[in-house]
């Protein structure tokens, strides 16, 4: 019973670092740069949740509906700002201006909202799952964040394969300037992928201080990190890659804490990616990279 | 129809092209002759929109389209198959026709794919195939096909039979005959000048950034200066 | 004289960038003795040493091998903690010059082991999977760090990974790494004049590279690997050895940092550190040497500098960034600059050449 | 080539201003004593610098109001970092300072101690813990408890009160402060009636979930968990082990206080939670409530136990420069003596926030009662 | 030779006679048989035999996708066949990779130009160099006798390189900023600094006009006549295959449908049908 109640911990876990790798391989695939302040994001997110629930007394779904509304405006207008003047830089110097975006949203937030924590409350307040005469207890909020996680990822696929913005969104990704000669908005596009990737920013940093209510400026750093390696181990890039990268790598993580060592647990899950990346040097699901010669 | 009026691009520091100016005239074929580096595609990709000239005006159908982004551009009926075909190569062969058509609106794509298909018959055939399984022919009919999806009034040509064998450059170039016929202008960019003046009403030649030639195409092949430069002639 | 006007271009720009290296040093050093400079700038001294030293050495890796990096301070960290067990074992044996000379060959002797161990690897991956995997090395340094304990007493030199008291010094043991707590008591021997020979040496290795056999090697693998195979390269060889190298330096530097502080901890060599001095590099000028010793310089002041503005320094921080990479990046933004710049400049033939290569 | 201009342009206007920041200090010398302070306002750890920095302003206000001696506070962002502390202390430095009131934390606390010891300027810590700080150093003081002396208290305290018989332990492996009172309380309990059945650790970046960390206590049967750990991630562990359903007695040390004041926090989850700390925000002494209210008014929050030592350090300073007779216009060696001599004097104590007569060894360890608390209701209640 | 033998290549080693006569008491560089590779199932390149003579110019034509650049990336092992063997100057070079296999004196130019185009000139060729100075790392850091002496022989032998297409005046140009023509001559500089026994040209012509082509005519055949070495080359431009090519193949669809000389070639029905589309005059 501990194995299946350590695997649930670890998918929960899992599918709010997918959430978040979602974000960083959707702009990824498009823009082709590592938006670093995509973390931030999160915590704005959350921030947002937290201030419609506590202070203005807004229904949980409502404070998720502004949550993801403020995030999508600033994940519009960050990309306004800081990324699109750099659209023909190098792609390292958009992403020393990602990191920049990340110190100026962390440390703006420190303003705002102290660097005081805040406990969140949760959103979710259906009662646990209770299995096996109550020795396995399953948390709503972690059945809320794996259906999301799947109801999200299903969603992502279906829009970006038929729908006319999703097709609009690969054919950027594949070649901008032939896209912009079939009469598409490269850049009205870039922004709606920077709105959707924000808008599951704020969903993400909803569901991960759902689970684990602690609410400070940095909140969204380390997630951010994880999910982004989560990204890469699936294979950046690719959608379902991002779910499967994210949900292994919190079931790495729940699983190399329970079974070998709570010490070392980081360095448990990054050896893995390493292994990983070694065998598969694209991720799990990725592309390889053929190069013509 | 088209009228570029002494433009200057440049890329970074460097003047490539300098003061050019043409016209296309509704229902003809021009054709931009030069070598390679002399400024063809950067013109082309002037006109739609991808560069920015420093100076200069440019009119479609009678308005600046300068400064004008490309995906407006091409919503005016200025259509452009860039060099090097650029087609969508993880997309279905159908899916890089509906790219073509990105601004029509839904019920006029099924039209209009039908009568690429008409045109392109093996397309129909690879309609559900990857396009970047497609031969090099194959690919330049998908991107041309792509280009007519929305309808242009004029369509722009860069190197349409670049990297083809002899045989499919001669099929190239009946299509675009056919397309002439049926209507649509053409400005045409290539660097077999032989084969792009034998299908063309005018030429301009164009020498480091600048037109130093133009004429109707016959003469053109028939210049000794030309057919020197060009033609290996 | 003649002769030095006709050296050539390459081997101009590496003396100014000496000449400037040693101007700094000197004028430093004049104004320190005269007393004309604050703690606040003297204390930041080796630090900035330090920064430089890693800074030059990630460009060898970012800029001239053209691979990203996000784990440098992972061999900076193993360098600093080396450096540090070397210091304090040799103890009262040897002089302190020699004493920290030996700690930074050490560290830099360990630091160069893992570059091959990390390297070998991970340089067979390219770009974002490359860099990914750097990431990880330097996190699971930072955490296998954190769980160790070393210490020297009675029984000699012991290591364990449970906690201090199992490392069973005795009385007059002394614990060098305890755990999350790091390294205490350290030796303060760093100074500026040893940051100052570290740059040196740095640029003269990284200098030299750059304009030698090797050096194209490194730098003909980066612009074409393909290409480079073509001609007889062995692409791994030559990535190998910057890698190597670079981590070496990183090494050296960070044994001179640890050697500066009375304590350092593995947490200090986070992430967020190597970041840090990818920025230096980037805004320094990819495979410019003396743009990151300078990008170095400035962004260590510059949130010192910033401290009048209290709770609004970092954030001002974060916005000097943005705008410095967006005036920098960005074509229209140049242009707009471009007459104030004008002012200074003096046209070389040599940059309009360069100005074709746009990609 | 362009950048590079911009470049040596920034270095030269940067160099110029470092060092002419060096010129124009120490000539004016006014007659209020500088206080220094270093604390992290920034980064993750921002929480106990304003804390600490908010009370140590009132504090000086308060001071200043009473007339006699004056004090001037600069406080500086170190950002949790050695590094960065060690800046900040040379930008005190340079401003003149007297008396150094941190550093917040104990990793920078170490680094700047080492720099206060050989400058020969008086330190007193509100709230870096561990023994490296003040060990050696003949002029640096703690106003808090050491790690250690923590943890042999929850030993004691646990072992005395029969609170549980098997134990679990969970605590941050990559703190310092963690580390040390777990590791003191670890070899404490070899010789007491508990015996400690489960030992997990995180570290700040696994700081999310803490369900293997409950299952192994639970598994091991574990009647009480012992938290040597801040209130933060001890939020996360009693919402966790509410949703697992596990109900074990709760303990925790000086880190723990601030979890009922925590913005939003569910009170119900702490309820019955024990804690050996200093200060109590709900205390109903009179100094605490006056304290408790105008922290409350001026920075719009309760104040923790931190915000508490930075009060009470400040408080410490004042009534030892009053009996050593020091004046703004001495020496920071000078000072430096006086206050080393007032402060290991037999006869000085300070009542404070923190502690009833609180008095300093030489080795600059503070002495005061550690007060056992126990959760009721959402608030805090001595445990007796 | 029949048209019937050439469609059903069966014999390993084609007919000799297509080496040149000066040629034939010579052992061949290069000798191919039955080379193969497929990608995901589809065979790229099937059963592909050839011999090139000592000095030869030799040329593979055929149209776009017919598997030419792969058979070029097959030589130089930057796809390991899946079939076949490639016996250079005799020796067998399976299990080696690219950079064993220019060691070994096959050296090429690509298709879409790959300089290293943010060096100099004279770091182009130096590179191409790399294998033939003696220096190594330690030299190069401490700058020990050693490195002064291969950066000078470095230097000299790169000027008489550069001399072959007058390049000499550029050294100090980015190559990135060159005109396309010298890219491409670049491009063959650097190959030929390898000091190659097979030098492979992918679409050395490409881009230049036909009085550029007609230069680079003459400079292959010089380059040749100097070295004394083998060169095979992909090209469109027919007038420069017909012109300088001793020995012809045509590639449709990954094979061999006929080999050559010019005249021999021009005149084949089947590779009239699959690429010239139409009879031409030479």
């Amino acid at each position: 019973m501990g194995f299946l109640s350590y695997l649930i911990s670890g998918i929960s876990l899992g599918s709010i670092y997918a959430i978040i790798a979602l974000g960083y391989t959707m702009v990824y695939g498009i823009a082709k740069m590592l938006n670093f302040a995509h973390g931030d994001v999160i915590m704005v997110g959350a921030y947002m949740s937290f201030m419609a629930t506590a202070y203005i007394g807004w229904s949980p779904l409502a404070s998720v509906v502004l949550a993801m509304a403020v995030c999508t405006l600033l994940g519009i207008i960050i990309e306004r700002l800081a990324y699109k003047p750099l659209r023909n830089a190098t792609s390292l110097a958009v992403l020393i201006t990602a990191i920049g975006v990340s110190y100026f949203l962390q440390n703006i937030a420190l303003l705002i909202w102290s660097s005081n924590p805040k406990s969140f409350t949760s959103i979710i307040s259906l009662d646990s799952l209770r299995l096996f005469d109550g020795q396995l207890i399953i948390s709503s909020v972690t059945l809320v964040t794996i259906a999301a996680c799947i109801v999200i990822v299903y969603g992502l696929t279906m829009i970006v394969r038929y729908s006319k913005i999703g097709k609009a969104m690969r054919a950027v990704s594949e070649d901008k300037e032939a896209a912009q000669l079939m009469g598409i908005d490269v850049n009205q596009t870039i922004s709606v992928t920077f709105a959707i990737g924000s808008g599951l920013a704020a969903v993400a940093g909803v569901l991960l201080c759902s689970a684990y209510p602690l609410l400070m400026p940095t909140v969204g750093a380390m997630p951010g990190i994880k999910a982004f390696t989560a990204a890469v181990f699936g294979g950046i890039g690719s959608i379902p890659g991002a779910m499967l990268g994210g949900i292994l790598l919190g079931v790495i993580e729940i699983l190399g804490k329970a079974y070998i060592s709570t010490e070392l647990s980081d360095a448990i899950v990054f050896s893995v990616l390493i292994i990983v990346l070694l065998v598969r040097p694209t991720g799990l699901l990725g592309k390889k990279i053929s190069e013509k010669v | 129809m088209l009228k570029v009026d002494d433009i200057n691009v440049y890329y970074g520091s460097i003047h490539a092209i300098k003061g050019v100016s043409f016209e296309v005239e509704q229902g003809e074929i021009v054709t931009l002759i030069g070598a390679n580096g002399a400024g063809k595609s950067t013109i082309l990709k002037t006109v739609s929109g991808l560069l920015h000239p420093q100076t200069g005006s440019i009119h479609f159908a009678g308005q600046n389209i300068v400064n004008v982004p490309p995906h407006k551009i091409v919503s005016q009926g200025l259509a452009q198959c860039p060099e090097g075909r650029r087609i969508f190569l993880q997309m279905t062969v159908e899916e890089n026709l509906e790219m073509g058509a990105y601004i029509r609106l839904r019920h006029e794509i099924r039209g209009a794919i039908a009568d690429v298909y008409e045109r392109f018959p093996r397309l129909k055939e690879r309609r559900r195939q990857q396009a970047g399984t497609l031969s090099g022919g194959e690919q330049q009919m998908l991107a041309m096909g792509r280009a007519l999806m929305s309808k242009p009034t004029l369509l722009m040509l860069d190197e349409p039979s670049m990297g083809l064998a002899p045989i499919l450059v001669t099929q190239i170039f009946e299509i675009i005959k056919e397309l002439n016929q049926a209507g649509t202008t053409i400005l045409l960019v290539e660097q077999n000048a032989q084969m792009a003046l034998s299908v063309a009403h005018r030429g301009y030649v164009l020498e480091t950034g600048r037109i130093i030639l133009t004429a109707p195409a016959a003469d053109l092949l028939n210049n000794d200066k030309v057919r020197k430069a060009y033609l290996g002639g | 004289m003649k002769k030095i006007l006709k050296l050539k271009k390459d081997t101009r720009k590496n003396l100014i960038t000496y000449g400037m290296i040693i101007l700094a040093f000197l004028i430093v050093r004049f104004l320190s003795a005269s007393g004309n400079i604050s703690s606040a700038f003297r204390g930041q001294l080796v630090p900035i040493c330090v920064y430089i030293v890693m800074a030059v050495s990630l460009n060898l890796t970012v800029g001239i091998l053209g691979e990203l990096s996000l784990g440098h301070a992972g061999f900076m960290s193993l360098g600093a903690f080396t450096g540090v067990i070397a210091a304090i074992i040799l103890q009262g044996s040897v002089s302190n010059p020699l004493r920290l000379a030996i700690a930074m060959v050490l560290g830099a002797v360990i630091a160069g082991i893992a570059g091959l161990v990390v390297g070998v690897p991970a340089l067979r991956l390219r770009g974002d999977y490359l860099a990914i995997v750097t990431l990880a090395f330097g996190e699971i340094i930072k955490n296998i760090i954190n769980t160790l304990y070393v210490g020297i007493g009675e029984n000699g030199f012991r290591i364990s990974m449970v906690n201090a008291e199992s490392l069973n010094l005795g009385e007059r043991g002394t614990v060098i790494m305890n755990g999350p707590m790091g390294a205490v008591g350290i030796p303060k021997l760093a100074t500026f004049a040893s940051g100052f020979i570290l740059i040196m040496v740095t640029l003269f290795i990284v200098l030299n590279l750059q304009n030698s056999r090797s050096g194209r090697a490194i730098m003909a693998v980066r612009d074409n690997r393909i290409a480079a195979e073509s001609v007889g390269i062995s692409v791994t060889r030559y990535k190998l050895m910057a890698f190597i190298i670079s981590a070496t330096l990183a090494g050296a530097a960070g044994a001179l940092y640890a050697l500066n502080f009375s304590t350092v901890v593995a947490r200090k060599f986070d992430f967020n550190t190597s970041i840090l001095i990818l920025v230096f590099v980037v805004l320094g000028g990819m495979g410019n040497i003396r743009g990151s010793i300078i990008a170095a310089t400035v962004l260590t002041v510059l949130p010192e500098l910033l401290r009048a503005f209290n709770n609004y320094r970092m954030l001002l921080y974060a916005v000097i960034l943005i705008l410095v990479m967006l005036v920098s990046n960005n074509e229209q933004l140049k242009n707009m600059t471009k007459k104030f710049k004008g002012f200074f400049k003096i046209k070389r033939p040599s940059d309009l050449k360069g100005g074709t290569a746009r990609e | 080539m362009k950048k590079h201009r911009i470049f040596c342009i920034a270095l030269t206007l940067v160099m110029s201003l470092a060092v002419l920041a060096g010129c124009g200090t120490s000539t004016q010398q006014s007659t209020a004593i500088k206080i220094g302070g270093i604390g992290p306002l920034t980064g993750g750890a921002a929480t106990y610098g304003t804390s600490v920095a908010n009370a140590a302003k009132l504090a000086v206000e308060e001071i200043n109001a009473l007339g006699g001696l004056q004090f001037e506070l600069n406080f500086q962002d170190d950002e949790h970092d050695a590094e960065k502390s060690v800046n900040a202390y040379n930008t005190l430095k340079d401003w003149g300072m007297q008396v150094l009131c941190g550093t917040v934390t104990t990793t920078p606390g170490i680094a700047v101690s080492a720099e206060a010891y050989n400058d020969r300027i008086f330190t007193l810590t509100p709230s870096a813990s561990s023994p490296k700080v003040v060990e050696g150093k003949d002029n640096i003081f703690q106003l808090c408890f050491t790690d250690p002396n923590q943890g042999i208290a929850s030993a004691q305290y646990i072992a005395d009160a029969v609170l549980g018989t098997k134990i679990a332990v969970i605590y941050n492996n990559a703190d310092a402060y963690s580390t040390g009172i777990y590791e003191k309380f670890a070899s404490e309990a070899n010789d007491k009636n508990f015996a400690i059945v489960s030992v997990t650790t995180f570290t700040d970046d696994t700081a999310t979930d803490f369900s293997v960390q409950l299952s192994e206590a639970r598994n091991a049967d574990a009647d009480l968990v012992f938290l040597p750990i801040y209130y933060q991630p001890a939020s996360l562990i009693l919402t966790q082990a509410d949703a697992m359903g596990y109900t074990p007695k709760f303990f925790g040390v000086d880190g723990m206080d601030g979890i009922l004041t925590m913005e939003n926090f569910n009170t119900d989850l702490a309820e019955g939670v024990m804690l050996l700390t200093p200060f109590a925000p709900d205390a109903s002494d009179e100094k605490t409530v006056a304290f408790v209210q105008k922290y409350q008014e001026r920075f719009g929050e309760i104040p923790n136990q931190f915000a508490a030592d930075g009060y009470d350090v400040v408080y410490a300073i004042y009534e030892a420069s009053k009996k050593a007779g020091i004046k703004g216009d001495m020496s920071a060696a000078d000072i430096c003596e006086k206050l080393i001599k007032v402060f290991t004097s037999s006869d000085f104590s300070v009542d404070g926030l923190t502690g009833e007569n609180m008095t300093w060894s030489t080795s600059g360890e503070v002495s005061k009662a550690p007060k056992g608390m126990v959760i009721e209701n959402g608030v805090y209640v001595g445990m007796q | 030779m029949s048209s019937r033998l050439l469609k059903t290549p069966m014999v390993p080693f084609p007919s000799r006679a297509i080496i040149p006569a000066r040629d034939l008491d010579k052992p061949p560089i290069l000798e191919v048989s039955r080379l193969g590779i497929d990608f995901g199932g589809l065979a790229a390149v099937d059963d592909f035999s050839i011999i090139i003579g000592r000095t030869e110019i030799a040329g593979l034509i055929g149209p776009n996708g017919a598997g030419k650049t792969t058979v070029f990336n097959l030589l130089t092992k930057v796809y390991q066949p899946s079939s076949g063997a490639i016996l250079l100057d005799g020796k067998d070079t399976s299990g080696m990779n690219t950079v064993q296999i220019n060691k070994a004196g096959i050296a090429r130019t690509f298709q879409n130009i790959r300089l290293f185009s943010s060096l100099t000139v004279e770091d182009n060729v130096r590179i191409g160099l790399h294998n033939h100075l003696n220096s190594n790392v330690f030299f190069d850091i401490f700058r020990l006798p050693g490195y002064w002496k291969s950066e000078r022989q470095a230097h000299q032998m790169t000027l008489e390189l550069l001399s072959i297409f007058g390049m000499e005046h550029m050294i100090h140009y980015k190559a990135g900023s060159l005109p396309y023509g010298a890219q491409r001559r670049l491009e063959i500089v650097r190959a030929l600094a390898t000091k190659p026994k097979l030098l492979l040209l992918d679409e050395p012509a490409a881009g230049m006009n036909p009085s550029e082509t007609e230069e680079l005519m003459r400079n292959i055949i010089e380059i040749r006549d100097a070295l004394g070495i083998a060169i095979l080359l992909i090209e469109h431009d027919m007038k420069l295959v017909m012109g300088i090519c001793e020995g012809i193949a045509v590639l449709n669809y990954g094979r061999i449908i006929a080999k050559g000389t010019a005249e021999e070639i021009q005149t084949n029905d089947e590779v009239i049908e699959a690429y010239l589309g139409e009879k031409k005059e030479a």
